[in-house]
């Protein structure tokens, strides 16, 4: 039964990649990256990780994408 | 061509990768050498060896503490970095005028005003969030937690805040050199506990193993612990305001 | 093959590595490039905690009635401070991505290649 | 006091977190604080190598806890490079004074001054650490204050020249990263000689593969060698001139220092996969030999016919450690140091001439040897350590490289060194052309007077130590002969 948790929590991850590089709108895509750092927090959870599902939560998701948000809302938020 | 360039490189990259990856021992196998070698020592011996009971944190603050002072610098060279990139360029002889910061700073004050929904829960949730990074710093070397991720949670909130209050200026005016000071405040932590360790123990970054120095040993955890924690929000607020150009 | 199978984990790591690696080479966005490097960097951090894993592994915490078998917990240190250090190399990125757009009022990488 | 080791490294990183909240937003009080941790520390490194000489290579355990338990600081014959590193970061902190002023705003200058000491720092924990990851966390503290100082100066080119710098940088790390991740899964111990030791007993040779060339890419673009250079010549022209002589003398001998470092970890483990990374070194190096010094003939900036160099001199240090002989290792080492000393003189002789007459290419430089003649002579002095003359500080690297390849039965990389001295000679030429022999086309030239002396001083020192290093070119060579002895020592397995 683990294996199979472990595999869909792969494919996820691996596709929520994939749409954070195609996706045009940068915005779309950080808040993609920050669901792509949950993913990956809830995925160490469960390899029993508790403190670095922690912090990549509370800086992959929180900081980093906070921050990318920031410089979007600087330059421009279309991809050509 | 671009592309096909890209995907060539990458392949070139990912192949011999796979090829390695499959040889190392099956993922999760107990016997493979992460398990037995230091690993295994460290587990042995980890409550009063090195005083934590999350061995993770024990690793970070006792095995392998240099690495953790390490980390912490890297973190203020991003502060230090992203200031020396962003700080106008005024006056330099030669520069173009760099567009007048003064509208930059008007920009900001105009943005969107918060809505009250937001500013009611942040302030409702506000003591509790302080609260848990606070115990999670406290308590990182019993639970899972730590310096790091209890400092980054402050961080968070405080930009929170600093988006709330500044809209209507009841964000505090900190004197610089309080700012500088709190910013520089892990690797001050680990400067005395490293200075201290020489004294007690005759090593660098070495906690008192001794059964009478326990205590010590615990003061000196939470000092690396609160200086990580309050170094940590300081410079992930720094670094926000700096990029959103104040 | 079956090594393959069994070390899926792995290879789902160097799968999300290459697609980090595509992204920063072949696209033109600079911010587009920057959070392909951070998916590189999170495919490395996914592969050190993977390789600490053990079959039924609790997580490393020696308390009185934690039950072996643990999770190695170099690889978590090791990862913690890799965040970190991605995190940091993430705020330089940009605020450089930044001041080029002050300077040059585009993120694109072929019309950057123009002007210099 | 036997704590040396440890506090070399981590007094001038506190000492660089300190500097903001002592100096505030005085440049003047950041710069003396970083000249005295810098002077301070060079005592700790004099120190550290005279006890090297005498007792030969020892180390440190950090927090007590015994190898591989914990971090072990191991000093070297490598590591007594640090001496070099502090002295270029003297004179780089003593020429700024005067340059830093003009070309950076005061609201950097302070941040300027503390990226500087946390290079500094990054780079001396870096050479003496014994441990792997501790060797990805310094060469990461030493990318991000590169990064931030090649883009300080501001200007149109340098944050995007950082940028792209950022993202090889970045790239290489995360591939550093994962082989010291796939070490660790193969051995359980990231002490590098317990690794060593490991690695040899281990029957996987897919995984060491993998580790040894990923580790060697990584550490291939950290020094710029010829096809992963792209990154290197906007990064250190762009750079104000301090920083481009403190990335081309010590930053880019990170990349080196790393392979060397590669090398004593894999020296049991693959024989034939470093046999067959010698021979792609070997080809690398030669090809970067070539293309650096060819690229550099058309380039019209100075500081980018410079930077072309460093490429080029990196292919002289790279193809020494691929022949993998006593001396061709040796002759590499010794043009680590060596070069450091003259592109340093070259940069920041460059940077005076650039910061006096304003003018940047050669055409607007014409005349300039007579208008300012002490730093065209330091120039000069540079430019014939570069091709290599005798008496100066590039002859003998070469000279061993040369000897190397003639003892390792390869005569053809012995001409190729020969004979690519005409190639740098080349463009040496015409710089001094530009400089002596051309009647001044600038009207500026005219009218520009010698560079201050906070300027000058270090720049002649810098050309009178090329002179010194090529004559006692000995000590540093006894120095690093045992460790180099090591290294080529067949495989104990």
């Amino acid at each position: 039964m683990s294996r199979i948790f472990d595999l869909v929590m792969l494919a996820l991850l691996i596709s929520v990649a994939l749409a954070v590089v195609r996706c045009r709108d940068l915005v779309a895509a950080a808040i993609l990256f920050s669901g792509y750092s949950l993913v990956l927090c809830l995925l160490w959870q469960y390899r029993g990780a508790p403190d670095v599902a922690m912090t990549e939560a509370a800086v992959g998701a929180g900081v980093t994408t906070v921050l990318v948000l920031l410089a979007v809302s600087r330059t421009s938020r279309r991809e050509r | 061509m671009n592309r096909l360039l890209a995907s060539l490189a990458t392949a070139a990259v990912g192949i011999p990768m796979l090829a390695g990856v499959a040889q190392l021992p099956r993922v999760g196998a107990p016997g493979a050498p992460v398990h037995t070698h230091v690993a295994a020592q460290y587990l042995a011996g980890s409550p009063d060896a090195t005083g934590a009971e999350n061995v993770v944190t024990g690793v970070l603050l006792n095995y392998r503490a240099f690495d953790t002072f390490g980390e912490v610098m890297i973190i203020f060279a991003a502060l230090a970095a992203v200031l020396a990139v962003l700080s106008p360029v005024a006056e330099a002889i030669g520069m173009p005028k760099d567009q007048p910061s003064g509208t930059e700073h008007a920009r900001h004050r105009r943005a969107p005003p918060v809505s009250p929904i937001v500013a009611f829960v942040l302030r409702l949730t506000a003591p509790f969030i302080i609260a848990f990074a606070v115990w999670m710093m406290l308590k990182g070397h019993l639970t899972p937690g730590g310096g790091f991720q209890g400092g980054a949670m402050i961080g968070a909130l405080l930009i929170l805040l600093s988006i709330m209050l500044e809209r209507d200026n009841l964000w505090p005016r900190v004197p610089e050199r309080l700012v500088r000071g709190l910013q520089a405040a892990a690797p001050l932590a680990f400067g005395v506990v490293a200075l201290v360790g020489v004294g007690l123990t005759g090593a660098v970054l070495a906690l008192p193993a001794s059964p009478a120095g326990h205590g010590l040993r615990e003061l000196m955890m939470l000092t690396l612990e609160a200086g990580i924690g309050i170094g940590g929000a300081a410079i992930i607020l720094g670094l926000f305001l700096a990029i959103r150009g104040d | 093959m079956d090594a393959l199978w069994w070390n899926l984990d792995y290879v789902a790591a160097v799968i999300l590595f290459c697609i980090g690696l595509y992204t920063v080479v072949a696209r033109n966005n600079l911010i587009k490039k920057l959070l392909g490097l951070n998916i590189m960097e999170t495919a490395v951090f996914a592969f050190i905690v993977t390789t600490g894993s053990v079959d039924g592994g609790a997580a490393p915490l020696v308390g009185a009635d934690a039950l072996p078998p643990f999770a190695s917990p170099v690889p978590h240190a090791m990862v913690l401070t890799g965040i970190v250090v991605a995190v940091s190399v993430t705020a330089l990125a940009l605020s450089l991505i930044v001041a080029v757009y002050r300077d040059h009022r585009t993120l694109e990488a072929d019309e950057l290649r123009e002007i210099d | 006091m036997r704590h040396w080791l440890p506090a070399v490294v981590m007094f001038p990183l506190v000492a660089a977190a300190l500097t903001p909240f002592l100096a505030l937003s005085r440049a003047h009080v950041a710069r003396a604080w970083a000249l005295l941790v810098v002077a301070l520390t060079s005592v700790g490194a004099v120190f550290l190598t005279s006890r090297l000489v005498i007792e030969g290579p020892f180390s440190y355990a950090m927090g007590d806890w015994s190898r591989p338990y914990g971090i072990e600081l191991r000093f070297d014959g490598f590591s007594a490079a640090i001496l070099f590193v502090c002295l270029i970061h003297l004179l780089v902190g003593v020429y700024s004074s005067h340059y830093a002023a003009r070309v950076i705003s005061a609201t950097r200058l302070p941040w300027y001054y503390t990226l500087l000491l946390l290079n500094f720092g990054g780079m001396i924990g870096f050479a003496v650490t014994g441990d792997l990851f501790n060797l990805f966390i310094f060469m990461e503290l030493v990318s991000v204050s590169s990064y931030a100082l090649v883009a300080i100066g501001g200007g149109r080119v340098a944050p995007l020249a950082a940028f792209r710098y950022l993202l090889a940088g970045a790239s290489s790390s995360v591939l550093i990263l994962f082989c010291i991740g796939v070490i660790y899964a193969l051995t359980g111990s990231l002490n590098m000689a317990d690794v060593s030791l490991r690695l040899g007993e281990t029957q996987a040779p897919a995984p060491i593969a993998l580790a040894l060339g990923g580790l060697a890419a990584g550490f291939m673009v950290k020094a710029a060698l010829f096809p992963l250079h792209a990154w290197l010549p906007d990064a250190h022209a762009s750079a104000p001139s301090p920083i481009s002589a403190v990335l081309s003398g010590v930053v880019v001998k990170l990349g080196i220092l790393g392979l060397l470092r590669v090398y004593q970890v894999f020296h049991d483990a693959g024989g034939a996969q470093v046999a067959a990374l010698n021979e792609v070194l070997v080809w690398l190096g030669a090809a970067s030999i070539l293309a650096g010094a060819f690229f550099a003939l058309f380039q019209d900036e100075i500081k980018l016919i410079l930077a072309y160099s460093t490429i080029s001199n990196i292919g002289y240090i790279v193809l020494g450690l691929g022949l993998a002989s006593q001396q061709s290792i040796t002759g590499a080492t010794i043009h680590v140091l060596n070069h450091a000393l003259i592109k340093a003189t070259l940069f920041l002789a460059a940077g005076a001439l650039i910061h006096q007459t304003g003018c940047r290419t050669l055409h607007e430089l014409r005349g300039a040897g007579h208008a300012m003649p002490f730093t065209s002579f330091a120039l000069a002095v540079g430019l014939l350590a570069v091709i290599g003359v005798p008496p100066l500080a590039g002859f003998p690297g070469k000279w061993y490289v040369a000897l190397g390849a003639l003892s390792a039965g390869r005569p053809a990389f012995a001409m190729l060194v020969v004979l690519s001295a005409v190639l740098v000679s080349a463009y040496s030429a015409r710089i001094l052309n530009a400089l002596y022999f051309q009647p001044p086309s600038h009207e500026r030239i005219l009218a520009t007077h010698e560079a201050p002396t906070s300027m000058l001083l270090p720049v002649l020192i810098l050309a009178a130590l090329c002179l010194v290093a090529g004559v006692l070119a000995r000590f540093p060579a006894a120095l690093v002969g045992p460790a180099v002895a090591r290294l080529i020592a067949p495989a104990a397995g």
